[in-house]
């Protein structure tokens, strides 16, 4: 098992013909990853790295059973996309795109309400179960099949994380960047609870950034709900105040969202914090020979 | 994208809510000739992007238009928390009978627009509510089905708003919705809204942000941007699509994506360096904007080493290695750059900086060792 | 509220669907001076709020001005399925390559607006649904999110458009439905939606239905009703706010809800009577509005008894009965009525009646038993 | 116990103040229901049959408890009323007023989708379970207190029959009209599956006509789902088609909708169906007799 994307997995790619999904499609067939279809209207009936094309989600998913999808098309035609995906029952969605206008997410993650599906993303770099699907653009190279679940806001971060877990051969579950713009469609709470409930993970790596207060709110959850042991990297103590810092999401809008806060936050739940990258791989160690 | 208050209010008009008459001046003689056009009694605000303006002694007001350019010379040029005034709006006078506080947000966990009000306006709201939390109305809106009449309805009477004013105050809350969401906005804020003695509502402040990621489809609201404000280097950033921001220390920082870089400065911090900026080249950056990128750290005059962490996964190690020798090239800069690169294509990438390595660039294995190099080399460092 | 054609184009232009040129026309010199104007070949249309024209022979093409007259002549004044034709559309031609198929409409079950579209235009939709339904794409909107691009895309790829038509038709889907929603139409159907040799995209029929319950936001819809098409009769429930349809029997009836009309309709056609009509006076009907629904109930020169049944709920027993009587009094109405009144006051409903039961009324405890009896006094009595 | 309004029920009257509103409040109040507030904004404060008015839905929940609510207020306004109950989570909602836009409805209908609550009508008569709440503008006095549930969706008709009932001493456990609009907030088969699951309830009279297609789906429903014996009646045999008949809903708009194919429907499902109003009456008398 995994969590999200696993064997079972049939992906589709929308807006496979753009530069950056063309590319990532490739390496996510490199990967072992069954991309199914493409969908660019269109551009139906043409292939793009062996994967074929089609013009609608409907058409792709009738003709090749796609049920989870990941979405590289401009951040103005995204929320279209999304609801796309949704109307047609895609179970797991991931917008890789960054720049999808906030109150567009306002409206799609009210939608999501109505629909059984997550939505991971947008700005995020979307979900890896090692060995057994890709439907992200992550660097498959640094993972490792295993069994702790890493959940991030960040992209780059995470590669950095899991490469160290990976060169100190603590093998992954799956990894899920959930993005860090104001609105996104899934928050940690949801995927600590999919971690909590896949047997295959033991262990949670949960990273974190300034702005918001989605990490406060995982650290009650996790205090009150995990019997699985999770450990934290919160990114951002030496980011100045009011100044943005990237990430339109990561906007230290109050006290309550410094790094200072939400480190606090994460001690108060008795989590294990680290202050580099590095240390979160020798604190899952740790952890893991603990529980053994 | 923050707006001034007079642009802020330049969009609440457009949307049908009523402000003061108000001229915009660059000089204190400009200052005394909106006065003057004016008459009467006359504010004059400074225009700056940050907040606390009032303590700071950013607004006079003055009686006569003969004190305006005295007023104005003052406010001119002043520093408010960084920011330099080089405009002021000239604004007329008004019988105000009360100050409210309206605004309109994104609230991140609820997923939703959020309406604040309360009736004592005029004060930080945040004060507002650690004094007086129950004169704050907070309603939620749907953002399918819009701002409902009777959600109006309730923000009146919970407020207990009464005639005229509880009429004005429903008129403008419609009126803002419609602001907030045609205008992709995160946030608009009236504080305060008055009441005229004559029974009007008028918004007397405005702060208004643009989504960013909104403005392909608002362009007259992204040529309000007001480049000039900006650090040269934040303006060259932005002009390029990299996010940038200036700090004070020595050892500049760039990499990808923005939890990277954040990681990036809190290890250069906690290795006993000072990181003198933050510049995420975002996604997918080609050998053209990291060369751009690397110029913008560097023209900053404090750097005294680069810090370059890449990890890749959109952007492609053998892109940021060309876009590195392409920069080095270009800008001659010769600076100690400390380069560490990872993840999709970083053997390529390694590979082409292996072989046209100049001296200045040090290569390092890990973040960890990367900071600490970076550290020692700005230390040791001059310019 | 169904529009005429004429109408129904004047509406999708607003809302910049492109259709032919067009002018109504009253007479036959009328429709020469508008054929005239257009100049070419023009094509006469009947204006009649039912379908069937085509085949009854009301549109005809004529290649010069001369032949406008006599063509409209015959048009004019033509009776289509009960529908007197009093005004033809004089329409200039077009070079058509396609006829397609394209309609809004509220679903019932599902609760939305449903999208349907055909490659096979220019005949009866029902025709193709039951010979190709492969060729109809259905398409559902949440009304809430309204019509999304995707959609557009996927109707126009399903039905294998390309091109020029592909593009125009998708425009013609995005308008229409801002014409359907904010119209508040329960249908807007263009059928022929014609692609022209040059590349356009025509409506060249327009069929709309105005939800009635919303014409208070629909000022200039309201006005477009044509009351004069209408039987007087209907003309005047109308204008008095009573549903009234007439039939070809002898049994004037009338009642308060539609369930239970129909249901009276039912039950005189199975005691073999004949319902001269459906009148329902609605919920709450006050004394003038019964008076006024006997009276045109009664100025049906069939009718030879009226079955007056009613059960209050909303609509009080004391009211109809005081209604009744009025209505008795000032219309001198000397048919036999007969009364079935319960629920809702009921009672001092039959009181009122009691006292001042005029020789014409009967009243009987149950409707089979009224129904039985007006049906009895119709079949005994002349007019 | 009943379906949707009983004992339990704390009921709000939207719309108190208009001339229906208080008429028919004061009939919901002799009729024994807990009617425990009114609304009607600027008139908070007032009493209206010695119902305390209120100028909110929340204010008015907040202050007395309830829980369900009757709608009054002139249609233009009745979608904000629907929409006002339900986000202060009103379990049942019942819209009285006639002449709703079939947009507004729509728009309701598909938020009512994230909503655990019962939207009848609007344009229908309301809910009243005899002897236990009358959240309707039914008269009380035709009603007993028994095990018949009736569902309808016309109003005078179902009086009508409810009355023939009584009449035979065939009591009612709760009566339900629907509504004959074109969109309405429930359907024939949620209220029969309340009624299958309600222990009170034994036989069931569904009271349909002419339009649409919710008699034929509702007697496939009996069919295949329900336990407890169904009698139909079916009102428009004499309607022409194409005619609107009162109901904008009751719009003969194709061979599928005329009284005949409802007949038909409900015979190949095994349901019984009286010819007129009285028969209905002893139809369940007769299948009462069987059950014992």
């Amino acid at each position: 098992m995994a969590i999200l994307v696993d064997n079972e997995t049939r992906l589709v790619v929308q807006g496979i013909t753009g530069r950056e999904g063309r590319f990532h499609t490739g390496r996510m067939v490199e990967s072992g990853t069954n991309v199914v279809a493409g969908v660019t209207p269109g551009k139906g009936g043409q292939e793009y790295e062996s994967v074929p094309v089609f013009n609608t989600m409907e058409e792709a998913i009738e003709e090749t059973g796609a049920n989870a999808s990941v979405i590289f098309v401009p951040a103005a035609f995204c929320a279209d996309a999304i609801f796309e995906s949704l109307d047609f029952d895609i179970s797991t969605v991931c917008c890789i795109t960054e720049g999808v206008p906030v109150h567009d997410m306002m409206k799609v993650a009210t939608y999501l309400r109505v629909k059984d599906a997550t939505l991971i993303g947008p700005n995020c770099p979307g979900v890896l179960s090692p060995g057994k699907a890709n439907a992200s653009i992550m660097p498959n190279s640094i993972f490792t099949p295993g069994n702790v679940g890493v959940v991030s806001r960040s992209g780059t971060l995470t590669y950095q994380i899991v490469n160290e877990l990976t060169q100190r051969d603590i093998g992954q579950s799956t990894a899920v960047g959930i993005g860090g713009d104001p609105i996104i469609g899934t928050d940690f709470i949801e995927i600590l609870q999919q971690f909590e409930a896949d047997p295959e993970t033991e262990c949670v790596v949960m990273i974190g950034e300034i702005g918001g207060n989605a990490e406060q709110n995982a650290a009650e959850y996790v205090q009150s709900e995990m019997t699985k042991p999770v450990v934290a990297y919160i990114a951002g103590f030496t980011a100045p105040e009011g100044k943005t810092m990237g990430h339109a999401g990561a906007i230290v809008s109050g006290g309550d969202s410094t790094a200072e806060a939400k480190s606090e936050a994460l001690q108060r739940a008795g989590i294990r914090a680290a202050t580099n990258p590095s240390e979160v791989a020798e604190l899952v160690a740790e952890t893991l020979d603990e529980g053994s | 994208m923050d707006l001034y208050e007079y642009q802020g209010k330049e969009l609440l008009r457009q949307f049908d809510i009523e402000t003061l008459e108000g001229i915009v001046a660059a000089s204190p003689e400009e200052a005394r000739a909106a006065a003057e056009q004016l008459g009467g009694p006359v504010a004059i605000k400074a225009q700056v992007l940050t907040g606390g303006r009032g303590k700071a002694g950013g607004i006079k007001v003055v009686q006569e238009p003969e004190d305006v350019e005295e007023a104005a010379r003052q406010i001119l040029g002043m520093e408010i928390r960084d920011h330099t005034v080089r405009q002021v709006l000239i604004e007329a006078g008004a019988e105000i009978s009360s100050e409210m506080y309206l605004s309109i947000l994104v609230d991140r966990a609820e997923k939703k627009p959020l309406i604040l009000f309360s009736t004592e306006g005029g004060v930080d709201i945040e004060e507002v509510a650690e004094t007086n939390p129950e004169s704050i109305v907070r309603i939620y809106i749907d953002p399918l089905l819009g701002l409902l009449p009777y959600q109006v309805r309730e923000l009146v009477f919970d407020a207990g708003l009464e005639g005229d004013v509880a009429k004005g105050v429903g008129q403008v809350l419609n009126n803002l919705y419609r602001a907030f969401t045609e205008s992709d906005a995160s946030l608009v804020e009236i504080n305060p809204l008055v009441a005229t003695e004559d029974g009007r509502v008028l918004a007397l402040d405005a702060k208004v942000t643009i989504d960013n990621s909104s403005l392909f489809r608002h362009s007259d609201i992204g040529e309000m941007h007001d480049v000039e404000a900006a650090d040269p280097g934040e303006q060259r950033a932005q002009e390029a699509g990299l996010q940038y921001v200036k700090l004070d220390g020595d050892v500049g920082i760039l990499g990808n994506g923005a939890g990277l870089v954040m990681s990036t400065l809190d290890v250069v911090a906690q290795a006993g360096g000072d990181p003198a900026n933050f510049l995420d080249v975002g996604g997918g950056a080609d050998a053209e904007k990291i060369s751009e990128a690397l110029d913008i750290v560097a023209s900053n005059q404090q750097v005294k080493s680069v810090l370059f962490n890449i990890f890749g996964g959109i952007t492609r190690g053998d892109e940021v290695a060309r876009g590195l020798l392409s920069a080095l090239e270009q800008s001659e800069i010769d600076l100690p750059i400390v380069v560490r690169l990872d993840g999709t294509n970083a053997e390529e990438g390694r590979e082409i900086l292996a072989e046209n390595t100049p001296e200045n660039v040090h290569t390092e294995e890990t973040m960890l060792d990367a900071a600490r190099k970076a550290v020692e080399l700005a230390q040791n460092g001059s310019r």
